[in-house]
């Protein structure tokens, strides 16, 4: 299962890549998103898998009396997914307004500010 | 006023008993101490919300209900297995006799989770109901199933 | 057990209608019930699995939500796929909705309309 | 066979094929509406999915995700439909 | 060694912030308020820098939990310094988006998210947790998003696509490099990684790891060929922005390079020598855009490319000597970029125009402010004494002693095209006659304002060059400060040491 | 959004959410949940009321400004932080009342911290979703 | 020491002060400051004659070595004197000369930095010091160039110079630096003894290099020297004061002060013979083709300084002396010649040789001193530039086997530089005078006196040659310590050299009577513009101006897609390398569990549903497709035991899936915008990242796992931290910094959304 799990981290590594070269704006933003859904799989991955062991100690006992899932890593991934929430969100009315304003979506008319002297 | 809104609170804090899945005095009370904030917060001038108390009344309906689904479902079951040909979907207009928002809601609730219909809109004026279904041979026959079977039972026990 | 089968078949079911169904309309209407039966006896099968009291009145309490959203969500779903004209089945022989949206304010009447014309009583707004 | 074949072998499967056909709906389309209500069904499949989850590994814990899906879900169904309707007044 | 009172500096802005967000819309009261936030603020950092400096490094273990198990915040010298020095770009630049910021801008929220990035870099600068120094990055780069497109006109906007979506990117690559460490080791804590990651067998993925942090960092601190955020964008906001943005963001790019190859990834050889000739090509690029650019923000821009690139020469050499030089470097920078692009607004806001082709006549309308810019100006060059020279005795020689002249060659040449460059803007701003075009700039103008008006946004840029001008002629406090930062840094035992010796504390 | 029905049930959708908003913050430091995922199902609540009745109405239902809540869940979360200060522990070391109290459990620092993050989610998504909604 | 070095900078820094009421003050008072100094100086001349140097050291940035290292012997007073006594007299001229001026203080201020700048360099001990004021003499030189600043030619030869003594500045810097690394020590004085060592050291090539360049640029030798001529745009005192007599000296100062410490060897000698030789042939014959009269004296400056460095090449004990000597003698009659330029031009309102004549008829004392400035600049017995002559012409003529050819080119030189001085010094006086220049007047004392006075000095000095024996004693063996003992006298017997003096004054005078200076000659020299270095160098300039905007443009070229391109190859190109460098590929497969056929739909679904993302082409189909990606991410964590990730990443799906819905129908329609190849290109790199990831995340996955951190956390969750939620616990205590944090995230990114909303400062917006 490891084996597929890679695979999808590489194959929404991959896509998040080829949507952010793409010319729209719009695909830029899903790009991003789907790297940031790639890298909490891979942190989620490298802390090891293990099967409906959720990291809750019973109701009973005080200390794990088996197996558990690392929760460091599910930690770590819960931060990063409100923070990329935040992130996308600018990022997505951004666009937003780069359309109001600009009135396009493609990123090749955003030119501008690189080739002005 | 005050009395349905206490029973709205008392309602959540049910809710929450049953949410929180610990039946005790102090989890009641804590419930409804959460409930009475929500509702605080929530509550503005409006017209007030009717509450049905008739519980035998709310049971017999919730079988007749649950008997729907069910049938619902087997049709459905059958549905899959049709062709295509088999189907003569129709969308009509069902006039209403159901007045508050509460009421016209339960009903397309009902309508919805039984089978072969949809409520797809209700006029802006409240007196007509678009239903959207799969089988329709019939307008007339329809339009009655709905107003007997489901409406006529909803508003004794609504009203 | 029984249930959790049967519920898991009504899903099945509605799955295969969802597919074989000719139009968008069909399809939601399907859905939303069989789905939320089917739903609800898994469910009440992992209460009785449980059996017990904080599961059980944890199950209800999702089944209530289900039986609540779900035909809400399928009613806003196809009330926007008929403003959008969205598709029909040529096989839907009756519409009573047809030109009954005001085109501009989309408001809908109750009673039967000139289809096509906004009537002339319409204020810009 | 034992129950957690039986959920193996059976149930999953069950449900399993219902995700594909629901997934084959979305991927053939053809209208926006078809694509949501089958993520919309997707998501109904999944709360199933993690009761026989919950059960599977006796972790009652799980039906708070359940419950989660279930509150919550129908709120991107009514976004896409607002969307929808959005979108045609704003063609028009 | 153990105090909890280390983290003041970050808590202390973040306050400020939530205070300033609770005014939020009164721009009086968010002006005096911010103003004597930052005072204190800065105040703060001066006190959190004496105490490390008297008495070492100091370790906070939050939750008190031991290292490595909570989040550990370390207050070395680097990092006290760097909290110095962040407190006193904040300081200036809240006094000057006081009076140079639109009304409108300042509505919406400029004041608390001034101090929410500040307080993004205190944290960086103090924290000992490479997770919890991503997060820091992300309070940095959503604020810097934030204020990049504050007031949302065209150029803003356009620039900032490119900018968030690139620090976004290079956000990616850190969070992927903290996986694979975290999957090497099973710890955050850097302090600890840096003792596990000696232990790790398999050094071949602890070099690729490496990799990642160095294009993560790269892009931050806008590395050649990593950089091209920058140009795109910083130029773009309002002076007040593009001097917290000038004078910190990038270094903080700097500063998490400098911290993880000389803890965590210490001793590779090869990203020293990969480093070196990024270095090289970023002095290059920098220069030749500096050169070729007429937009005094944009010539900024990329001198600050050029000069990130003269700090990485030191971290590429990578002994002991360069290090000194790229920490001085980098305080030097950080006082004289904020102060330029405070210099570039104050010239914005004095002829309504930043183009040098349509500037001209300063050195007579106005000689005494323009003597005054002419410190940050030459400051920069590093015309000797002043601060830019002699971080640049520390780069040559570290090259001479490391034998990476190639380095040496282009550090010249960057300082060369630097000076043409300023040379060439003091001759066209200042003593070129001016320009008479239709202003293009709207809103108030300088010679509109009231004497206090004008006072505010000059006070910053003089207390900046008193700065500047202490950093050049007391250049042996520096230098020694850095030399204690440098040694700290290449000896990382007694950080390590620290931080994991520190065990909770009984109440 | 006109729908009669979307509306009717909106209403009563609203404190359920939001009641099991809270119940989600409270059970989070023994059970999966806190505080946001429970900060999200609040703003999800009245987002989903907005959707039925629009911004104003939604609004007036909020009372506090989503804007100055962030702030003041900000503070909650800070206070909760530094409050060790006082007693010379570090920032975030856990402040426990000795005795559990029934249905929530033992109440401590970081319980208050909880509801802080609870807050700022809320007043966050909210400024967020309504600040577009205002702008369509 | 220090406060002769100081007080000028103070002096300079006061300007802004006295500025505002003191202004026409400044002129009056600041010339007493280098008289002071002159006087001060004066005071050590007959400690320093007595070998007995004097130190003055204050410990500056001692963590680099860096002292300001005072210390005055020979060579430094030479310089000392130079700089102050010539400055004296140029304070006095320019109090008149510019006294319409309006920022005559700026004026000041900057030539009391030059001055005190000059002085610190001459006095250092200390290379990096010495490297200080070497800077400052540059940029403050830069001021006075440009001191003229609405004229656009003043402002271009200002950085011109600067742009080359700037560069010639960094490169001495590196040698500089070099040197002391190489040698131990920042101080001159202590790397005398380490000579040998540097000299042997394999860097001692790249070190003299460094050094020249430095030397080169700043004394203007050929091909740098182009900047001298166009730094005449400078009002003619300054032109006077650093462009003749002190400033582009120091580079000769340099070369002599390392003699001791680097020369000697051949490629040291034949360098600077090499490079002097061309500068001093090929600026003396320029100066013949010019007819204004500063840039006459602009070339033959450069030749002199050619002369020097020649000099300095030729490195025996006479060359040395004559170097010594020739720096004095060029100081005097040069900063006359100049002066009385000066005065011509603020009299007659031209410098244009062609023009001028018969003026001693209206200005006798500033003639007399042209006559004797000439007369000492051809070198005619009975002034000291006779006795500089002598002594290089010994040299040249006992030098090895190349003395033929070194004395004839010298010999050349002197012939040239013959005429050029009698062009400024003589021509302009005799003659007819032009009627234009009849209304011409006697100028003021404080502009007369000067030159004549500098005439004078030269007479003296070319009479009693001994006054400067023990002076010239020190100088020497400042360059050269174990030098012999020193006579200077004007008559040295009758030989060749005598025979070779007399030769050049007879070619001169023959070569002054044939040829006038005239346009045409001038114009005789433009065919060649185009291989004159300042052509070479301008149009290198050009081609590095447009190399810069290619460069700019190629990498900065405004495509976003581009950039991430750039960074991506960068990335993975480095990575790879990496990966394949040093990382064993291995597999080891008991780490990897089995696969449910629920959790292969899950991945079916999810990889599936990226694909559709990839290739639909609505926006709502992608953000659907989104939705189920984001659903089977929940049910991955749902399987492997992340509840609360399940939870939180569905919330938040849809949320941003109701965020794309309501921004999403704003947008433009959905276009395809790249063609079929681009796609291969962009897939086949994102594949490459793919791949990348997937092998290092196999890799580490396969890389043995610590779980000291988790197991902690697992077991104190509850005894400590009173949690069951080991996840929830570590968000609000373990890592509860990192949550409040990233809360603080989440508002800021609010305040983003609703400023980007509701703030519009676009001008015309139709909104
Ligand atoms: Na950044
Ligand atoms: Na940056």
């Amino acid at each position: 299962m490891e084996l597929l799990l890679i695979f999808i981290i590489g194959l929404l590594h991959a896509a998040g890549i080829y949507m952010l070269l793409r010319r729209s704006m719009f695909k830029m933003i899903i790009g991003l998103i789907l790297l940031g859904n790639g890298v909490n799989l891979l942190i989620f991955l490298l802390g090891r898998l293990v099967k409906g062991k959720p990291p809750v100690i019973d109701e009973a006992s005080k200390v794990f009396t088996e197996i558990y899932a690392d929760p460091v890593p599910q930690a770590l991934i819960l931060t990063a997914i409100v923070i990329g929430f935040g992130l996308q969100s600018f990022a997505i009315i951004l666009i937003k307004r780069v359309y109001k304003v600009l009135e396009t979506d493609d990123l090749d008319d955003l030119n501008s500010t690189d080739e002005e002297i | 006023m005050i009395k349905s809104l206490f029973l709205s609170n008392i309602l959540l804090a049910l809710v929450w008993v049953f949410a929180t899945g610990t039946l005790t005095q102090e989890n009641f009370l804590f419930g409804f101490l959460i409930a009475f904030g929500i509702l605080w917060l929530i509550t503005i001038n409006r017209t007030e919300i009717k509450y049905f108390s008739f519980v035998p009344k709310i049971l017999w309906f919730f079988l007749f209900v649950l008997s729907k689904i069910i049938a619902a479902n087997l049709q459905t079951v059958k549905e899959s297995l049709y062709k295509k040909d088999d189907l003569s979907p129709a969308i009509i207009k069902v006039p209403l006799a159901a007045k508050s928002d509460l009421e016209i809601t339960f009903l397309a609730n009902l309508i919805c989770l039984t089978p072969g219909t949809m409520v797809l809109d209700v006029s802006d004026d409240k007196k007509a109901m678009y239903v959207h279904s799969l089988h329709c041979e019939d307008r007339d026959t329809f339009i009655k199933e709905i107003k007997t079977e489901f409406e006529q039972r909803l508003l004794d026990l609504m009203r | 057990m029984i249930m959790l089968t049967l519920g898991s078949l009504f899903i099945l079911s509605t799955a295969v209608a969802m597919l074989r169904k000719p139009d968008v309309y069909l399809r939601i209407n399907i859905t939303t019930k069989t789905a939320t039966l089917g739903l609800g006896l898994i469910l009440l099968s992992s209460a009785i699995y449980f059996w017990d009291y904080s599961v059980t009145t944890r199950v209800i309490a999702i089944i209530l939500f289900i039986f609540l959203t779900a035909p809400i969500g399928g009613h806003m779903l196809m009330r926007s796929a008929y403003l959008t004209k969205t598709k029909k089945w040529e096989g839907m022989k009756v519409d009573d909705l047809e030109g009954q949206y005001d085109p501009k304010t989309k408001k809908l009447y109750s009673e039967k309309r000139n289809t096509g014309f906004a009537p002339e009583t319409t204020e810009k707004d | 066979m034992s129950l957690a074949e039986y959920y193996n072998y059976v149930i999953l499967p069950i449900l399993g094929l219902s995700i594909i056909l629901v997934f084959i709906r979305f991927l053939k389309g053809p209208s926006i509406p078809d694509r949501v209500i089958a993520l919309d069904m997707l998501i109904l499949i999944a709360i199933g999915i993690i009761a026989v989850y919950s059960m599977q590994n006796d972790q009652s814990t799980f039906l708070d995700i359940a419950m989660l899906f279930a509150l919550i879900a129908f709120l991107g169904t009514v976004a896409f439909a607002y969307f929808l309707i959005q979108r045609s007044q704003n063609d028009e | 060694m153990n105090n909890s009172w280390i983290v003041l500096p970050i808590l202390f802005q973040l306050v400020s912030a939530v205070v300033l967000l609770l005014t939020w819309g009164n721009i009086k009261i968010q002006k005096i308020v911010s103003i004597l936030l930052s005072a204190i603020g800065l105040g703060i950092g001066i006190w959190l820098f004496l105490l490390i400096y008297n008495h070492g490094i100091q370790v906070t273990q939050s939750g008190n939990w031991p290292a490595p198990f909570g989040i550990t915040f370390v207050a070395d010298t680097f990092g006290s310094t760097m909290v110095l020095l962040a407190s006193i770009a904040g300081f200036s630049v809240s006094i000057f988006a006081a009076g140079s910021m639109s009304r409108a801008r300042l509505r919406f929220g400029f004041f608390p998210l001034l101090h929410f990035l500040i307080m993004g870099l205190q944290g960086a600068f103090l924290t000992g947790d490479i997770f919890n120094l991503y997060v820091w990055f992300e309070v940095i780069i959503i604020s810097s998003f934030v204020l990049i497109t504050i007031g949302g006109k065209k150029a803003q906007l356009e620039g900032a696509i490119k900018y968030v979506a690139l620090n976004l990117l290079a956000s990616i690559f850190f969070l992927i490099g903290i996986a694979f460490l975290y999957g090497l080791t099973g710890s955050l804590n850097m302090a600890d990684l840096a003792t596990k990651v000696q232990e790790i067998d398999n050094k071949g993925l602890i070099n690729v790891t490496a990799s990642l942090f160095l294009v993560a960092f790269g892009i931050k601190s806008a590395v050649f060929p990593l950089y091209f955020w920058l140009p795109a964008s910083y130029h773009t906001p309002p002076a007040a922005v593009g001097a917290i943005f000038g004078g910190l963001l990038t270094k903080v790019g700097v500063y998490a390079m400098v911290r993880t190859f000389t803890l965590i990834f210490a001793g590779d050889v090869f990203l020293s020598l990969i480093l070196s000739v990024m270095a090289a090509l970023t002095i290059l690029s920098g220069a030749l855009g500096a050169m070729y650019h007429r937009h005094l923000g944009k010539i900024f821009g990329y001198l600050i490319i050029c000069h990130i690139g003269f700090m990485m020469a030191g971290v590429g050499m990578m002994t002991e000597l360069a290090i000194v030089g790229t920490v001085f470097y980098l305080v030097h920078d950080i006082i004289v970029k904020t102060n330029l692009f405070m210099v570039s607004g104050l010239i914005l806001k004095i002829n309504g125009t930043q183009d040098i082709k349509e500037l001209g006549g300063m050195y007579k309308s106005k000689p005494l402010l323009s003597l005054l810019m002419a410190i940050p100006l030459f400051s920069l060059v590093g015309i000797p004494p002043l601060s830019g020279f002699w971080a640049k005795l520390f780069f040559i020689k570290g090259g001479l002693e490391s034998k990476e002249y190639f380095l040496i060659a282009f550090i010249i040449l960057g300082s060369f095209l630097t000076l043409w460059v300023i040379a060439k803007v003091w001759s066209e701003v200042f003593w070129k006659d001016a320009v008479n075009l239709p202003k293009k700039s709207k809103g108030i103008f300088f010679h509109e304002l009231s004497s206090t008006g004008k006072w505010v946004l000059v006070l910053p840029v003089i207390f900046l060059s008193i700065i500047s001008l202490y950093i050049g002629f007391g250049a042996e406090h520096i230098v020694s400060l850095s030399q204690r930062i440098a040694s700290e840094l290449m000896n990382p035992a007694s950080y390590i040491e620290t931080v994991l010796s520190q065990k909770t504390i009984e109440p | 959004m006109k729908s009669i029905i979307f509306q009717t049930a909106s209403k009563y959708l609203l404190p359920l959410l939001l009641l099991f908003s809270v119940f989600i913050l409270l059970r989070g430091h023994y059970l999966p949940g806190g505080g946001f995922v429970g900060g999200l199902m609040a703003a999800i609540a009245f987002i989903l009321y907005s959707f039925a009745f629009g911004l104003k109405e939604t609004k007036s239902i909020v009372k506090l400004n989503p804007r100055y809540l962030m702030p003041v869940g900000l503070a909650v979360s800070i206070l909760a932080a530094v409050s060790p200060w006082l007693v010379n522990l570090p920032v975030m070391t856990g402040l426990w009342y000795d005795e559990p109290l029934k249905l929530i459990g033992m109440v401590g620092s970081s319980l208050f911290f909880d509801i802080g993050v609870y807050l700022v989610v809320i007043g966050s998504t909210l400024t967020i979703m309504f600040s577009i909604s205002e702008t369509i | 020491m220090i406060f002769a070095v100081i007080s000028g900078f103070i002096l300079a820094a006061l300007v802004p002060l006295f500025s505002s009421f003191a202004r026409n003050l400044i002129p009056k008072i600041y010339p007493f400051l280098p008289l002071g100094i002159f006087i001060y100086l004066g005071t050590c001349f007959s400690q320093v004659t007595q070998n007995a140097p004097m130190h003055w050291s204050y410990n500056w940035v001692p963590s680099f070595g860096v002292n300001l290292d005072f210390r005055l012997d020979g060579l430094a007073l030479l310089f000392g004197m130079l700089i102050t006594g010539i400055g004296t007299l140029v304070f006095f001229y320019s109090s008149y000369y510019l006294k319409e001026d309006k920022y005559l203080d700026r004026f000041y201020g900057y030539l009391s930095m030059f001055m005190a700048a000059m002085l610190g360099l001459v006095l250092s001990d200390n290379l990096i010091s010495l490297f200080v004021f070497w800077e400052l003499t540059s940029i403050s030189s830069f001021f006075l160039i440009g001191y003229k600043n609405d004229d656009p030619s003043s402002r271009k030869s200002a950085l011109m110079a600067l742009g080359i003594t700037g560069f010639g500045g960094l490169v001495l810097l590196a040698g500089l630096i070099w040197i002391g690394f190489v040698g131990g020590s920042y101080s001159i004085i202590e790397l005398v003894n380490s000579s040998e060592l540097i000299k042997s050291h394999e860097a001692y090539p790249w070190i003299i290099g460094l050094l020249f360049i430095g030397a080169f640029t700043k004394s203007a030798q050929f091909p740098f020297h182009f900047w001298l001529p166009g730094a005449m745009k400078a009002p003619t005192p300054v032109s006077t004061y650093l462009h003749s007599a002190t400033m582009v000296k120091a580079g000769i100062y340099l070369l002599a002060r390392f003699t001791p410490v680097l020369g000697g060897t051949d490629s040291w000698n034949w360098t600077l013979i090499l490079v002097g030789g061309i500068t001093m042939l090929y600026a003396a014959a320029h100066s013949l083709f010019r007819t204004d009269l500063k840039s006459i004296l602009a070339y033959s400056t450069i030749s002199a300084l050619g002369i020097l460095v020649f000099l300095l090449g030729v490195g025996t004990e006479d060359a040395l002396l004559a170097a010594g000597i020739f720096i004095l003698t060029h100081a005097l009659y040069k900063a006359t010649l100049f002066l009385i330029t000066g005065i011509i031009d603020h009299e007659t309102g031209t410098r244009e040789v062609t023009s001028l004549g018969g003026l001693q008829k209206v200005m006798k004392p500033v003639a007399l001193a042209g006559y004797l400035a000439a007369l000492s600049s051809a070198g005619v017995p009975l002034f000291l530039g006779f006795i500089s002559k002598e002594i290089m012409y010994e040299s040249t003529f006992h030098f090895s086997n190349w003395a033929i050819i070194l004395t004839a080119s010298i010999v050349l030189t002197k012939v040239f530089l013959f005429v050029a001085g009698f062009w400024v010094g003589i021509k302009p006086f005799t003659g007819n005078l032009p009627q234009e220049h009849a209304k011409a007047k006697m100028p003021s004392p404080l502009l007369w006196i000067p030159p004549v006075f500098l005439a004078g000095l030269c007479v003296l000095f070319g009479v009693f040659p001994g006054i400067l024996d023990a002076f010239m004693q020190t100088v020497f063996n400042s360059m050269s310590p174990e030098g012999e003992v020193i006579h200077l006298a004007l008559w040295h017997g009758l030989n060749w050299v005598l025979v070779l003096s007399l030769l050049t004054l007879g070619l001169g005078f023959a070569l002054y009577k044939f040829l006038k200076p005239s346009q045409s000659l001038k114009g005789k020299l433009a065919p060649f513009d185009k291989f004159a270095p300042i052509e070479l160098m301008e149009r290198i300039g050009i081609t590095f101006q447009s190399f810069a905007g290619s460069w700019t443009g190629f990498f900065q070229n405004g495509y976003l897609r581009n950039y991430v391109i750039s960074i991506l190859i960068f990335l993975t190109v480095l990575a790879g390398y990496r990966l394949y460098d040093g990382v064993d590929i291995h597999l080891d497969w008991s780490q990897i569990s089995d696969i449910t056929p629920s959790e292969f739909l899950v991945v079916v679904l999810m990889v599936t549903s990226i694909f559709f993302a990839l290739i639909t082409k609505t926006r709502t189909g992608v953000i659907v497709a989104l939705g189920i990606i984001g659903l089977a991410n929940c049910l991955f964590f749902l399987y492997y035991s992340a509840p609360d990730l399940a939870m939180t990443q569905f919330s938040i799906d849809t949320l941003t899936v109701l965020l794309f819905m309501l921004v999403l129908f704003q947008l433009p329609k959905n276009r395809s915008f790249s063609t079929r190849k681009l796609r291969v290109r962009d897939g086949a790199l994102s594949l490459m990242f793919g791949v990348l990831i997937s092998i290092l995340a196999l890799e580490v996955f396969e890389a043995p796992s610590y779980t000291e951190v988790s197991e902690y956390y697992a077991e104190n969750a509850y005894l400590l931290a009173k949690g069951k939620n080991v996840v929830n616990v570590i968000l609000v205590d373990f890592r509860g910094i990192d949550t409040l944090v990233e809360t603080v995230v989440l508002v800021i990114a609010a305040m983003g959304v609703f400023s980007l909303l509701k703030l519009n400062l676009n001008p015309f917006n139709k909104e």
